[in-house]
């Protein structure tokens, strides 16, 4: 039996000048199931609130409609002043007679008309309203941090310190990731290196962060606080517990003319290798693609030298299961590769080189020992071209994308150039200089006044050679499309940052989702920017987006602080607003006859399969089951039913149909 | 004809199957009917003609024909579509039919698991013949009101005795949409307005999911081309998201996933 | 006659009624006490026991349950309901003062009259007392022309209970014998009832078989399990009355919902005697 | 009462124009795509008389497939009740078979017995029926083993019969029959003509009286049931042509304001139709159902209202996409029940 309440405020003058609220709340009276209707000025005051507790006490209210302002405002607050005098807070509900009608609309009749509707339409809705309970889900206070960059480094190390234990999965052999690539850093030009490797030992020797490099994430399942995440290591083909790092296999190994990835191709490494000399952990792999022994199995030289008798060749993968209740997604990014700059000559000409690259030439522990030298025949290049945007904000690639920090380190290759070569020429072609941030811009006009590196702004058409000098042509849009043709020594392309090649796939088997350019969606570009929208899974790094290291590395502080968050509690409660799947009497038991589109629909994985039982355990049929604890009450599964099995708590088929048909 | 009837007699005789679901000589020349033939000696009078239409994968799902236990069934090429697309709905596990084939030149062949279902589909002609894609395009061509006027008119007929759905191999719900009365999602008058939502609903429901047997126009007491608004979708399905009922075993539901590069022309 | 509602010709326009009283007797089950808005429908309507009517909310669509008051109660019915469809949980939502729809008293009667100088035992569980309520007030407000009066009553839990309070009046009548029992697990700390199933509790209370009339309403597998204990007892299936709750929509033998065999439930019941269900296939 | 007159096929467009100026509505059999149904008409171009049967019969003229029965009216928290009057306008049928002139005995006889329908019975006394005599049949009519027959004249207020091409013999057979025959008196030349054309042979297959004796010795052989319908569907289509069908739902629409009490058909074959809320369900199998659909037209019906439910019109089994033939069904039934003896 429905004793509804309905309470109009006026909102001071927000609704009360524009809707004829003592009108609302006569109409409102004598709506069937309404036992008391009331207006007043401050319905969110104290005053206002007793209003309402006295009414729910004296009235024996069933339900309570305030119509006031937007439920985003005070729905909060009202529900709590129903739960203290005894109503379950889930029987409340608001009519937004501010936002939906008197901010909107002018004074008049047909305003006050509308108002009567809203409310109209929520007494009718709050009539089948069902008390609701919060959901508390258990929470595994572990935390499994994907990927080894340093947005993952800086997650863990965040997580760890905050006292709560952390997996760190790394694909190479090293984590590090980019970074420890990098010779300096912009804006302050201090060693990339120096700053990172800290950090990595740290990693590795912090109590409550166990590391799983050389791994990749096999499989996930599971929930918001609940998850299991199977863990592939790969073979090292090296016993890491027996090896000590000394190098002795590196050293002889026979194969050794490997392009290293490390060093971006431009140098060689070993069949049997550590990516980079402070790699973490020091222990080498066994490329077996490349190693003699796997190929012809013949070798085993590192076997024979190894004074540890570390090497295991019949090593196979191992499959780790984990259990942890948060995600941090750090998977890092590409840059785009050689296949696209035909027109620059890229991977025609030796001397057209990636930035990347120039980090590796430019950096102490690069294959020139930070010597600026040309890949085709070693000399030191007098006259260096750099191209920003080489496949950034370029439709015609089908990437409208800002790559975000081509700008910056395109200003410091510049610069590093000029500082390591004198009398070289640095040129830059760009399209607009994008130097946002602390110090950026001071850093870029420095590039142009104290290090004179010639900004030319236009594109840059073609590349060719003539007589062993790359001939650059391209426009100089300043200056009324000029042409402009430069003699360079090398060519630096600024390429595009991509998403790692696999991000599709490895997004499908998280289960969460990415964008058009297959970057990681965050839930909310601005409200929710480190979460994704599968609850216990945040993002970090350039994964989601392209973003530099600074930002890189507050946002996986800010995933850090949420996992925090989310472990801070033993038991996670949730609002009840989920789906169901209906219950019904036997021998049907369920409407729901077990297709399992919804489970293909389902947006979070919230889909179960659940067995339902006759009392001498005999199985009668499997129907679908809402995971509470993974639902996000987003409603998709309720569409798309069609014998409408399932239901939003809530937000049923029936109040929103209750809804409309009293309009 | 010969081998369809040996194939069944073998397959009951070796225990392989308990029930054989085919057809019989119906009521007169033009009519067959489905038949359950649970012993050998009743094998020689299935038969397999112009006039075996009907989806008996419908019976698949018959509490009482399961009872039965494993099934033979009898298929022509949407039979073989809807056991695929069971299989993709969770109606049936993948062992649980053995399918006798019959192809247009009157071929049997014998496809013992969904697997063999699945490479046979495959081999078969897709898409609509000439004659169904002339009808889909004659109505496609009305301008909107007089189409608007050609759908009024066919549905106006509807009496709601949803035959269409009882024939529908593919409308199994225990409790279908028109039962549900809390709330009342479709008004139980046979009206223009109940007609056209009973009608609409059930096309959408089929979206993406209709294996196109024709079993609804052919069940329809009144005549009425439900067949077609199932065509045009099960067509629209295929242009928009690249996916045709009945050709996988696996779930690959149109309306239920979502891709970036999904067209979403309907919100622009 | 009895159909003769509203303008007097046509059987489907309800009466209006009042919802007068609303006591609520166990999760989701509720009794109304109905009174006739036009004091001209009450004054020709009657009805007896064991008659039921199909109660309506207007919008929402009609629902058949007995009437659950007895005859001799004048000017209101009662009936009690459990939400469980649409039509039940749009009725729960009815206040007091409200107007809902009623037509009816349909079906056969228990025949009470016969039964004068008899013993009579009844027999309920769960939601099925309400039709037998009506049976035992009707009886106990003619208490002189009936022999002894036995009531076993059960439910699932204590607070399954329907009729707490009248309950308690006839366990505390001294020309009533009440036995309340609820199945094991569904006792409270305070229960002074019996535990066990209704079948249980009649083998122990043993009522004797000689002159006396058995009245069983229940669940179908409490009646299942009840009818060997009362052949045990020595009841003949002529001994016996139940009352059956066949699906309906129009109570007056046209919709073609209720047959029970060539029974029509709502016109030759829903009150029969073992015997004559004996005589019917199970179509209930 | 039994005259006859002469009507000329020439004349039919007089008659439908003198019955429709008269305030008469006049339906008649139609061709229509392909398919012949009784459609309201208003001249004799497109009459269809020459057919076998329409897919549809002529019930809803009494019993239409929905029916708005009570209006009512939501005020705040006041509600009034209001009938909605029947729609009964004073109808002619006119070429109707004898199988469908027929079925408004049985249609009369279930929505009358014991207590009146006030939206039925209107629609019945405002009907008169003229019959056509059936120069054809088909494989599925059996009216000859349900009591009826090709040129049987029971229910019909006059009835046609061909004398050859141009000319029908209408037997006026009722007062109604009579008053008809007045509106367009023009249309009706005096006379008796010669002997009439044949009508179609339809061989007796069975015979209700004794089946309707000997079907509830079967009741309870399952296998029986089990065996005709185990490739019924439930579909209901036949029930929904039916003539003599009458199985209904109640239900209410209600919009902000207002609310119908409506009455639709229903089909004792659908799942639903007996399903309990508790979830338990009398007839929870369909051979159950089908036995009940057998067992209602032809043993309950019988001995309840002493009418069969059922004319043999075999519209069900043009119908049924599973080719469910219940003359066959019938007569196999009769030869069982026969055997058991």
């Amino acid at each position: 039996m429905s004793r509804i309440g309905v309470f109009i405020c006026h909102c001071g003058e927000n609704i009360g000048a524009t809707v004829d609220t003592a009108a609302v709340a006569a109409a409102s009276a004598d709506l069937p199931g309404v036992v008391h209707s009331v207006d007043y000025k401050y319905m969110c005051s104290d005053p206002g609130q007793n209003l309402i507790k006295d009414a729910i006490r004296e009235k024996k209210l069933s339900g309570v409609v305030v119509a006031a302002c937007s439920p985003r405002m005070h729905e909060p607050t009202f529900r709590r002043a129903c739960q203290e005098v005894g109503l379950n807070p889930y029987l409340c509900e608001m009519a937004n007679l501010r936002e939906h009608c008197s901010w909107v609309h002018e004074q008049g009749e047909a305003t006050t008309e509308k108002a009567a509707d809203l409310v109209r339409v929520m007494v009718e809705k709050v009539k089948r309203n069902r008390p609701l309970y919060p959901i508390n889900v258990p929470i595994t206070k572990t935390a499994l941090v994907l990927g080894g960059g340093i947005a993952g480094i800086q997650a863990a190390l965040d997580i760890a310190g905050a006292g709560h234990r952390v997996i760190l999965v790394e694909r190479e052999a090293s984590i590090g990731g980019h970074m420890a690539q990098l010779s300096e850093t912009f804006p302050t030009l201090d060693c990339s290196q120096c700053i990172l490797t800290p950090r990595m030992v740290e990693v590795a020797q912090h109590p409550n962060i166990t590391l799983y490099t050389y791994s990749e994430l096999e499989r996930v399942e599971g929930f918001i606080g609940n998850f299991r995440a199977v863990i592939r290591k790969k073979a090292r083909s090296v016993d890491e517990s027996a090896c000590t790092g000394c190098g002795a296999c590196i050293q002889k190994c026979p194969t050794k003319k490997i392009p290293s990835e490390f060093n971006a191709d431009l140098g060689p490494r070993t069949a049997i290798y550590v990516p980079f000399p402070q790699a973490v952990p020091n222990k080498p792999v066994i490329d077996r693609d490349h190693c003699t022994y796997y190929r012809t199995g013949k070798c085993k030289v590192c076997e024979k030298f190894c004074p540890a008798n570390a090497i295991r060749f019949d090593q196979e993968d191992l499959l780790v299961e984990v259990e942890v209740g948060a995600i941090v997604v750090t998977t890092g990014y590409q840059v785009a590769g050689a296949a696209e700059f035909g027109e620059y000559g890229y991977g025609e000409y030796p001397d057209v080189i990636t930035g990347l690259q120039f980090e590796r030439l430019a950096s102490a522990s690069g294959p020139t020992q930070g010597v600026i030298r040309r890949p085709s025949d070693g000399k030191v290049p007098e006259t260096v071209v750099f191209i920003a945007c080489a496949g950034s904000r370029d439709a015609a690639r089908g990437r409208d994308y800002c790559s975000k920090i081509c700008c910056m380190y395109t200003a410091k290759h510049a610069m590093l150039y000029r500082h390591k070569v004198h009398e070289g020429n640095a040129y830059v072609f760009y399209m607009d200089i994008r130097a946002g941030g602390k110090m950026y811009e001071e850093f870029v006009r420095r590039a142009i006044e104290q290090d004179r590196v010639r900004y030319v702004r236009g594109r840059v058409s073609r590349i060719f050679e003539r007589d062993g000098k790359l001939v650059v042509k391209g426009t100089d849009t300043l200056l009324a499309g000029r042409p402009v043709e430069i003699q360079a020594d090398l060519v630096v392309l600024a390429t595009a940052m991509i998403p790692q090649p696999d991000a599709e796939t490895f997004a499908q088997k998280l289960k969460i989702s990415y964008d058009e350019d297959r970057f990681l969606s965050e839930a909310h570009p601005k409200l929710r920017p480190v979460e994704m929208n599968t609850a216990g899974i945040y993002v970090a790094g350039a994964c989601q987006a392209p973003k530099d290291i600074p930002e890189t590395v507050a946002q996986a502080s800010g995933a850090a602080a949420k996992v925090s968050g989310l472990f801070s509690k033993d038991e996670l409660s949730r609002e009840p607003v989920v789906a169901v799947v209906n219950r019904c009497a036997p021998p049907d038991f369920s409407t729901c006859v077990g297709c399992f589109l919804c489970e293909s629909a389902c947006p979070y994985q919230a889909i179960e399969h659940e067995e339902i039982r006759a009392r001498d355990g005999s199985a009668i049929k499997t129907v679908a089951k809402v995971n509470q604890g993974v639902c996000q009450g987003c409603g998709t599964c309720v569409a798309l039913c069609r014998s409408k099995s399932i239901d939003l708590q809530g937000f049923t088929n029936e109040q929103v149909f209750s809804e409309i048909v009293i309009l | 004809m010969d081998t369809l009837q040996t194939f069944a007699s073998a397959k009951l005789a070796a225990g392989e199957v308990k029930i054989v679901i085919g057809y019989q000589a119906g009521s007169d020349a033009t009519r067959a009917r489905p038949a359950f033939v649970s012993d050998t000696a009743e094998a020689a009078s299935l038969i397999y003609d112009d006039r075996c239409r009907q989806n008996l994968a419908v019976y698949l799902l018959k509490p009482e024909v399961r009872a039965a236990g494993r099934a033979a069934v009898v298929c022509g090429p949407a039979t073989l579509r809807t056991l695929l697309q069971y299989a993709a709905e969770n109606r049936i596990a993948a062992d649980a039919v053995v399918a006798i084939a019959v192809d247009a030149d009157g071929t049997v062949t014998e496809l013992a698991d969904l697997e063999a279902v699945e490479t046979h589909v495959a081999r078969q002609p897709r898409g609509l013949t000439p004659e169904q894609q002339a009808e889909i395009d004659r109505i496609d061509a009305l301008p909107l009101g007089e189409r608007w006027q050609w759908w009024s008119r066919e549905l106006g007929r509807c009496f709601k005795c949803y035959a269409c759905r009882a024939a529908c191999p593919l409308c199994y719900c225990s409790r279908c949409i028109t039962d549900v009365n809390q709330p009342q999602w479709i008004p139980v008058a046979a009206d223009p307005l109940g007609n056209l939502e009973w009608n609409v609903v059930r096309a959408m429901h089929l979206a993406g999911r209709c294996v196109d047997c024709g079993s609804c126009a052919e069940a329809c007491p009144q005549g009425i081309r439900i067949d077609l608004l199932n065509r045009v979708l099960a067509r629209e399905a295929v242009v928009d998201f690249g996916v045709a009922a009945g050709v996988s075993r696996r779930k690959d539901y149109a309306l239920a996933s979502f891709k970036p590069d999904d067209k979403e022309e309907f919100i622009r | 006659m009895s159909h003769e509602c509203g303008n007097g010709h046509n059987l489907y326009v309800p009466y209006r009624m009042r919802v007068a009283k609303v006591t609520a007797e166990a999760p989701s089950v509720v009794t109304f006490r109905l009174e006739f808005v036009d004091p001209a429908d009450a004054e020709r309507f009657d009805f007896r026991a064991g008659q039921f009517g199909e109660y309506s909310v207007y919008g929402e669509g009609e629902s058949t349950f007995c009437i659950a008051s007895p005859p001799t109660r004048k000017g209101y019915i009662e009936c009690t309901f459990r939400q469980v469809g649409r039509v039940t949980t749009a009725l729960a939502d009815r206040d007091e003062g409200d107007i809902i729809g009623f037509r009816g008293p349909y079906g056969n009667v228990f025949p009470i009259e016969q039964w004068r100088g008899k013993k009579l035992l009844f027999i309920a569980g769960g939601i099925a007392l309400p039709p037998m309520r009506c049976v035992i007030w009707n009886c106990l407000d003619l208490r002189d022309q009936y022999d002894d009066i036995t009531i076993i009553y059960g439910a699932r839990t204590v607070a399954d209970l329907v009729y707490k309070h009248e309950l308690a009046e006839w366990g505390a009548r001294p020309d009533v014998t009440l036995y309340t029992t609820v199945d094991p697990g569904g006792q409270t700390a305070d229960w002074q009832g019996r535990v066990g199933f209704v079948p249980t509790v009649l083998e122990q209370a043993a009522p004797a078989a000689a002159n006396t009339i058995a009245i069983v309403c229940g669940p179908p597998i409490m009646i299942k399990l009840t009818m060997p204990v009362l052949a045990r007892l020595g009841f003949e299936p002529d001994q016996i009355f139940t009352t059956l709750e066949n699906r309906m929509k129009c109570g007056v033998g046209k919709c073609g919902r209720c047959n029970v065999g060539p029974v029509y439930v709502c016109k030759d019941g829903p009150v029969f005697t073992m015997a004559q269900l004996a005589g019917l296939p199970a179509e209930y | 009462m039994s005259e006859t007159r002469i009507l000329n096929r020439a004349a039919l467009g007089e008659l439908i124009a003198a019955l429709t100026a008269a305030g008469q509505r006049v339906l008649a059999p139609v061709e229509d795509d392909g398919r012949v149904e009784f459609r309201e008409v208003t001249d004799a171009d497109r009459l269809a008389l020459d057919y076998v049967q329409t897919v549809t019969s002529a019930k809803a003229v009494v019993f239409p497939r929905f029916e708005r029965m009570l209006r009512f009216a939501m005020r705040g928290k006041d509600v009034t009740v209001e009938e909605v009057p029947p729609a009964s306008p004073p109808t002619v049928l006119l070429g109707a078979h004898p199988c469908d002139a027929a079925s408004f005995a049985t249609l009369r006889a279930v929505f009358t017995w014991d207590s009146g329908d006030a939206y039925c019975e209107p629609k019945l006394a405002a009907l008169t029926v003229v019959g056509l005599s059936c120069a054809r049949g088909d494989d599925f009519c059996f009216c000859t083993s349900v009591g009826g027959g090709p040129a049987d004249a029971r229910g019909c207020d006059i009835l046609l019969s061909a004398l050859d091409e141009k000319t029908y013999r209408a037997e006026i057979l009722t007062e109604r029959g009579r008053a008809l025959v007045d509106l367009a008196p023009g249309a009706f030349q005096p006379g008796a003509g010669a002997k009439p054309r044949p009508v179609a042979a339809i061989l007796p297959r069975f015979a209700a009286a004794e089946l309707t004796e000997k079907l509830p010795e079967l009741f309870g052989d399952a296998s029986v049931w089990r065996q005709q319908s185990l490739r019924c569907l439930g579909c209901g289509s036949c029930a929904y042509v039916c003539p003599t069908c009458t199985c209904f739902d109640i239900q209410d629409e209600r919009s902000r304001y207002d609310a119908m009490r409506v009455r639709t058909w229903d089909a004792c074959g659908f799942g639903h139709f007996t399903l309990h809320a508790s979830g338990h369900n009398p007839r929870g199998k369909q051979s159950e159902r089908w036995r009940q659909r057998v067992m209602h037209k032809f043993a309950y019906q019988p001995a309840r209202l002493q009418v069969l439910g059922c004319v043999g019109c075999g519209r069900c089994s043009r119908s049924c996409p599973v080719d469910m033939n219940l003359g066959e069904h019938l007569e196999r039934l009769a030869a069982t029940a026969a055997g058991s003896e």
